[in-house]
């Protein structure tokens, strides 16, 4: 943690924040939001949070900044002034300065940042973690392994959410009727990028393959370096989106139909929970890898690690499909045609 | 003396900013999320909020002189000595930035060098719960923020606009116009059940 | 078995969601067998823990299998656990229950009000008991978090699936949601930087063990937090404002599953994080904010009651009882003493009853008459007996007349209140059964008048169409079989009073007890 | 051998900043929306490739010193050059999507710029052609 470097990016966090919000035009804040998605994302690479960066860098600068942009783009472009009387500005004004107020009262009794013998650091469940979790799963990246072994069940409702997600998306904005046409029409062969520059599809057709083995290595080296289910499954979700952008969302809904999506996103979630009541039907309680030892090579150790790695391929699954669904039916709203 | 006091306060203080900087980017968003009148502008306002509480956690678990929580590869417990004298390397580094903060903590190390596995897990990794936490609080985040976006453009379809003094003045002639109940539509009227 | 069926109890209804994003993508056949079968194997699971419950005691349930050992972590919780103590357990039979019954009527009514997306709808419906089982089944305060929001997704695309009004609506609630969802975060983040684990039990022990910790500002800024992103959850008065739209403008049935269920869970959270999370000790000897919160809890229940006689819709009348109510439990739980708290806990469970049945009872009348204002009670005793037996029912539970259920737990919280010299809380609770009994015995009038006299004249409602193909069909035999029970369980509840606060007193006496 | 890894890497890194501060400059002196995204996108990718580059000499420093970590340098130097092939790859062809846009768009040319005087197709003409008559 270098603190000069912290303080800056504070101070540019904090102007990011204030832009974004201040612009007139929404292209020009969402694109604003993206930079301060880059700017934490910076912070917590610098903090050691290596993981968190992945994932906000993906997540938060990727993912949001283009939902943003499609919502943008089939809604209004300009925000007008205020026409309300501004009584709400200043009723908020003053309850933010009273938990404000509250909050800073509270930041007094904080242990300093970055004192290795806080409670939260000092806590022997922390200490646990990093002392004894490669023992237990013999996996290098301990966020890996506290996040799909020791709190494997929030990861499991973590995927659930974004399955929420993708289905919600659905339920409030898809059309049914043209959906079902959408799905006949696919058949037919339209050729590839045909109304698209050459450059760019020539471009994203080398870039494309690249991207998702790099999606496919970040889930399996999620073990041994910052990765792992969530941002893999991020980034091949962002295969499909830039397919959908270079060559037409019909295309890419050629190769990853929306009916597919859904059915591989449940894949997805049925692994995980499978794996969970795999444990439960050889005895144990539920996600207990340890008990896989009889089936899996390599001792209770790597039965963790093994199953880690196939529930992470899991996660995967579902957080790509509905990544991409998620961005299909935002940029053509709900229609699955058209698009940005 | 005087000087002295002056880089304890300026320190009291680096070991505040990450909070205070946390409240601020909270009250903005929160202040943006109740005052926008832009539906997008209270999302982006809703992200920033969300950040900001994400910013706390990390902070929680960040550790002075630390390294990123991947276990070198390779090394295995008969090396933990080695670790730990790194340790207590990455520790004295540090001290030398931040003299008050880290200098326990080098001097914990370096005392149970030889005590090795008690000495690890205090210095040499960052704390990843913090981080296993905050994933999954970024991966919820984008959750809403989609379905949100979705109910803007829902809106959108509805009343045409995206600010929500037009969208609750459609609301009010609409419902001044007809006094049949919306949730009652027409094609439930109209159709008796199976 | 018998010690998965927690696990059995969470999994069920989520595997049936997926099991219908997976197979019946394309089925909208599939969907309601499915939501029978799994919420009646939960309902079942339920039923089966609570009965070890009551033999054995408080469940244990580590997940992962990372069990507390004295060698790991010194005896802390490195996982995940569940922890099921006698409320914990009733309340987990009464979500899946509310919604069984509830699929009756669901069943009815999908194919019309969401067409093309019954799949999605059941999916949603599944996984949103599932959050709600979630949250009350966990015993790690940022598990919670995660639950709490795919219960808040889900039922945000519950209410945002309806028609065009719900758009506005839902967005309202989105905001509200979010910012009370991050709050109840940022106060686990401030109990976590303080203490450092985020089990309930063990934050409970570090609290109760060290003096030092209670007295610092930012444990009490955290129970302030908590509290205030719960009250946003459970839609308290001065921060009701999503509630009423939201519940009024979603597909019905999704009305009458989230007023009796998402609020009073709420409130199920609030009690356990004030029981088993920070200590009734700590929370009413050490900050005394008894006198604060129920006041606020009074002007609620005032508010509520007198919004809800403003209305002349019938959902939004009942909206605003439902904000009255959640003052009536916020403000039994502040007071601070066994009978105030055993009030709000039978409460929740009596609420819940009494809400899904006037939901439903209302939801039959204004399908029928297609009216949504008060008129569309005129005549309804001789057209929908069974509705308006089941509408009386509730109405005299809110008002809190003996038999039903609304009584014992009104009677709890009006001792409770007079126990604790809170006098004003007393007074509004009479205030607002008042009210209540006003409001209900004008709809009773309207509904028993044969003859009305308007403006347009004199109207005989025999005279009325009988053709069946109009639009005064009968009520679906689901509808019907779905009032009868929630009927049933609001008398049975209520005759049920004994042995039920009894089973309250002695869940608060094993958690107090639990404190050094 | 330090000092001189040292220099070099000091040195892209310099040079990449300089070029940053030209990127930067043209973006906001530039008259029009054309001649800006010139600046930017040549800019842009030969800083940041610069920088990159700059990076991967100051760790391949580590590759001689360090025999128990060689082959972990290695990669991260790999892994550094790839970053900066993808970039030549991608940041032109986004910059040219842009530009393409901004055409599609009909943002107007400046007059100290283009010539508006001389003969040759004007901007409308040239919008209303078909992909194929352009190239």
């Amino acid at each position: 943690m270098i603190w000069q470097l912290d303080l800056i990016l504070l101070i540019f966090l904090v102007i990011t924040a204030l832009i974004s919000l201040r612009v007139r035009d929404l292209l020009g804040a969402s694109m604003v939001f993206g930079i301060y998605s880059f700017l934490i994302c910076l912070l917590w690479a610098g903090m050691g949070a290596v993981d968190v960066a992945f994932t906000e860098a993906a997540v938060g600068a990727g993912v949001s900044t283009v939902i943003l942009v499609a919502t943008v783009y089939h809604t209004r472009r300009v925000t007008g002034g205020h026409k309300r009387a501004s009584g709400m500005k200043v009723l908020s004004l003053l309850l933010m300065l009273v938990l404000g107020g509250v909050l800073l009262h509270a930041s007094g009794d904080f242990p300093a940042l970055g004192d290795p013998t806080s409670p939260a650091n000092d806590h022997p469940v922390a200490q646990y973690y990093i002392e004894g979790s490669y023992q237990d799963t013999k996996v290098p990246n301990l966020v890996t392994s506290v996040l799909a072994d020791y709190r494997g069940y929030d990861t499991l409702f973590e995927t659930v959410v974004v399955f929420v997600a993708g289905i919600g998306i659905l339920a409030v904005i898809g059309v049914p009727t043209a959906r079902m046409r959408r799905e006949e029409v696919c058949g037919d062969t339209a050729q590839f990028g045909e109304d698209s520059d050459l450059i760019i599809l020539q471009t994203c057709r080398l870039v494309v393959p690249v991207l998702q083995l790099f999606a496919l290595y970040v889930i399996a080296h999620g073990h041994h370096s910052p990765g792992g289910g969530f941002q893999g499954g991020v980034l091949f979700g962002a295969s499909y989106i830039l397919l959908a952008l270079s060559g037409g969302l019909r295309e890419a809904l050629r190769r990853l139909s929306e009916s597919m999506s859904f059915r591989l996103a449940a894949c997805g979630i049925v692994i995980y929970a499978g794996f969970g009541l795999l444990c439960m039907a050889l005895g144990s309680s539920f996600l207990d890898y340890a008990i896989l030892d009889s089936i899996l090579p390599g001792g209770v150790a790597m039965a963790r690690s093994h199953s880690m790695l196939i529930v992470e391929a899991g996660v995967g699954f579902t957080v790509t499909t509905i990544l991409f669904v998620i961005y299909a039916n935002l940029a053509t709203r709900g229609k699955l045609e058209g698009g940005l | 003396m005087e000087l002295l006091t002056l880089t304890a306060q300026f320190e009291w203080i680096l070991g505040k900013s990450n909070y205070w900087a946390s409240t601020v980017l909270l009250l903005i968003g929160l202040h943006a999320m109740i005052s926008k009148n832009n539906l997008i502008k209270k999302l982006i306002g809703m992200s920033i909020f969300q950040t900001g509480i994400i910013l706390f956690y990390v902070s929680a678990g960040a550790k002075h002189g630390a390294q990123i929580p991947i276990v070198h590869y390779g090394h295995d417990s008969h090396e933990s000595h080695d670790k730990a004298a790194h340790a207590a390397e990455h520790a004295a580094d540090a001290g030398q930035q931040v003299a008050e903060a880290a200098a326990p903590a080098a001097n914990h190390a370096a005392n149970h060098a030889a005590d090795a596995t008690h000495t690890l897990g205090e210095t040499l990794y960052v704390n990843p719960l913090p981080h296993v936490l905050m994933l999954t609080a970024i991966v919820v985040g984008v959750a809403t923020l989609g379905l949100a976006l979705a109910m803007v453009q829902k809106v959108y379809a509805a009343y045409g606009s995206i600010e929500e003094d037009e969208v609750l003045d459609a609301i009010a002639d609409s419902t001044a116009d007809s006094t049949v109940d919306s949730t009652v539509d027409r094609t439930v009227k109209g159709t008796p059940e199976a | 078995m018998m010690d998965q069926m927690p696990t059995i109890l969470m999994l069920a209804p989520f595997i049936g969601a997926v099991g219908l994003s997976l197979l019946a993508w394309r089925r909208p056949a599939a969907a309601m067998p499915v939501v029978f079968g799994a919420l009646a194997i939960t309902v079942l699971a339920a039923v089966l823990t609570l009965r070890e419950v009551l033999a054995n005691g408080t469940i244990t349930y580590l997940l992962s299998g990372w069990d507390r050992l004295p060698e790991r972590a010194a005896g802390m919780a490195v996982g995940i656990e569940y922890k099921i103590d006698a409320f914990n357990a009733l309340v987990l039979v009464l979500i899946p229950a509310i919604a069984l019954i509830n699929a009756l009527y669901l069943r009815t009514r999908l194919a019309v009000e969401c067409a093309g997306k019954e799949i999605l709808y059941a999916i949603l419906y599944l996984l949103l008991v599932v959050g709600l089982c979630g949250m009350v089944i966990t015993n790690d305060a940022f598990n919670l978090y995660v639950l709490l929001e795919i219960s808040s997704l889900t039922s945000y695309a519950l209410i945002g699936i309806g028609r065009r009004r719900a758009a506005h609506a839902t967005f309202n609630y989105i905001m509200t949601g979010t910012i009370g969802a991050s709050f109840f975060l940022l106060g686990v983040g401030y109990l976590y930087i303080q203490v450092g684990t985020l089990n309930i039990g063990d934050i409970h022990e570090a609290l109760m063990a060290s003096s030092e910790l209670r007295e610092l500002a930012s444990i009490k800024v955290a129970a302030m937090m908590i509290m205030a992103g719960l009250w946003l959850k459970m839609g308290l008065f001065p921060l009701h404002g999503w509630l009423p739209n939201a519940y009024r403008y979603a597909p019905t049935a999704t009305g009458s599953l989230m007023a009796p269920l998402v609020t009073k869970v709420m409130v199920v959270v609030m009690l356990r994080m004030m029981v088993s999370l920070f200590g009734l000790d700590y929370l009413f000897a050490e900050l005394n904010w008894r006198p604060v919160i129920v006041g606020i809890a009074c002007v609620a229940i005032l508010a509520g009651s007198f919004f809800a006689l403003a209305q002349r819709d019938i959902r939004g009348m009942l909206c605003f009882l439902i904000v009255a109510e959640v003052g009536y439990m916020v403000g039994g739980a502040w007071l601070g003493n066994e009978a105030g708290i055993t009030g709000a806990a039978y409460h929740v469970l009596s609420d819940a009853c009494m809400t899904f049945c006037l939901f439903l009872a209302v939801a039959a009348i204004i399908l029928r008459t297609g009216e949504h204002r008060l008129s569309a009670f005129r005549g309804a005793f001789r057209k929908m007996p069974v509705a308006m037996a089941a509408f009386t029912v509730g109405a005299l539970s809110m008002v809190g007349l003996p038999p039903t259920c609304g009584f014992f737990s009104k009677w709890y919280l009006l001792i409770g209140g007079v126990e604790a010299g809170q006098w004003h809380y007393v007074a509004c609770l009479l205030i607002s059964s008042l009210v209540n009994a006003v409001l209900f015995f004008r709809i009773f009038e309207i509904a028993l008048m044969k003859v009305e006299v308007e403006e347009s004249g004199s109207f005989d409602v025999d005279a009325l169409p009988e053709d069946p193909e109009d639009r005064w069909e009968r009520v679906p035999v689901g509808t019907i079989v779905a009032m009868i029970v929630a009927a049933t369980a609001v008398l049975t509840i209520g005759l049920l009073n004994r042995p039920i606060a009894s089973f309250i007193a002695t869940w608060i006496g094993q958690a107090v007890e639990v404190a050094p | 051998m330090s000092l001189f890894f040292d220099i070099l890497a000091g040195s892209l890194m310099a040079a990449g900043l300089i070029f940053f501060v030209g990127t930067v400059t043209g973006m906001l002196r530039f008259p029009d929306f054309y001649t800006r995204m010139h600046a930017g996108g040549k800019g842009d990718t030969l800083s940041t490739i610069l920088i990159l580059l700059g990076a991967a000499v100051h760790v391949s420093e580590d590759f001689f010193h360090d025999p128990i970590h060689q082959w972990g340098v290695l990669l991260v130097m790999v892994k550094i050059l790839g970053i900066a092939a993808f970039l030549m790859l991608t940041s032109p062809t986004s910059t040219h999507a842009l530009m393409r846009a901004g055409f599609e768009d009909a943002h107007e040319t400046d007059e100290t710029v283009v010539d508006k005087d001389q003969d040759g197709p004007s901007l409308e003409e040239l919008q209303s052609r078909t992909w194929e008559e352009r190239s």
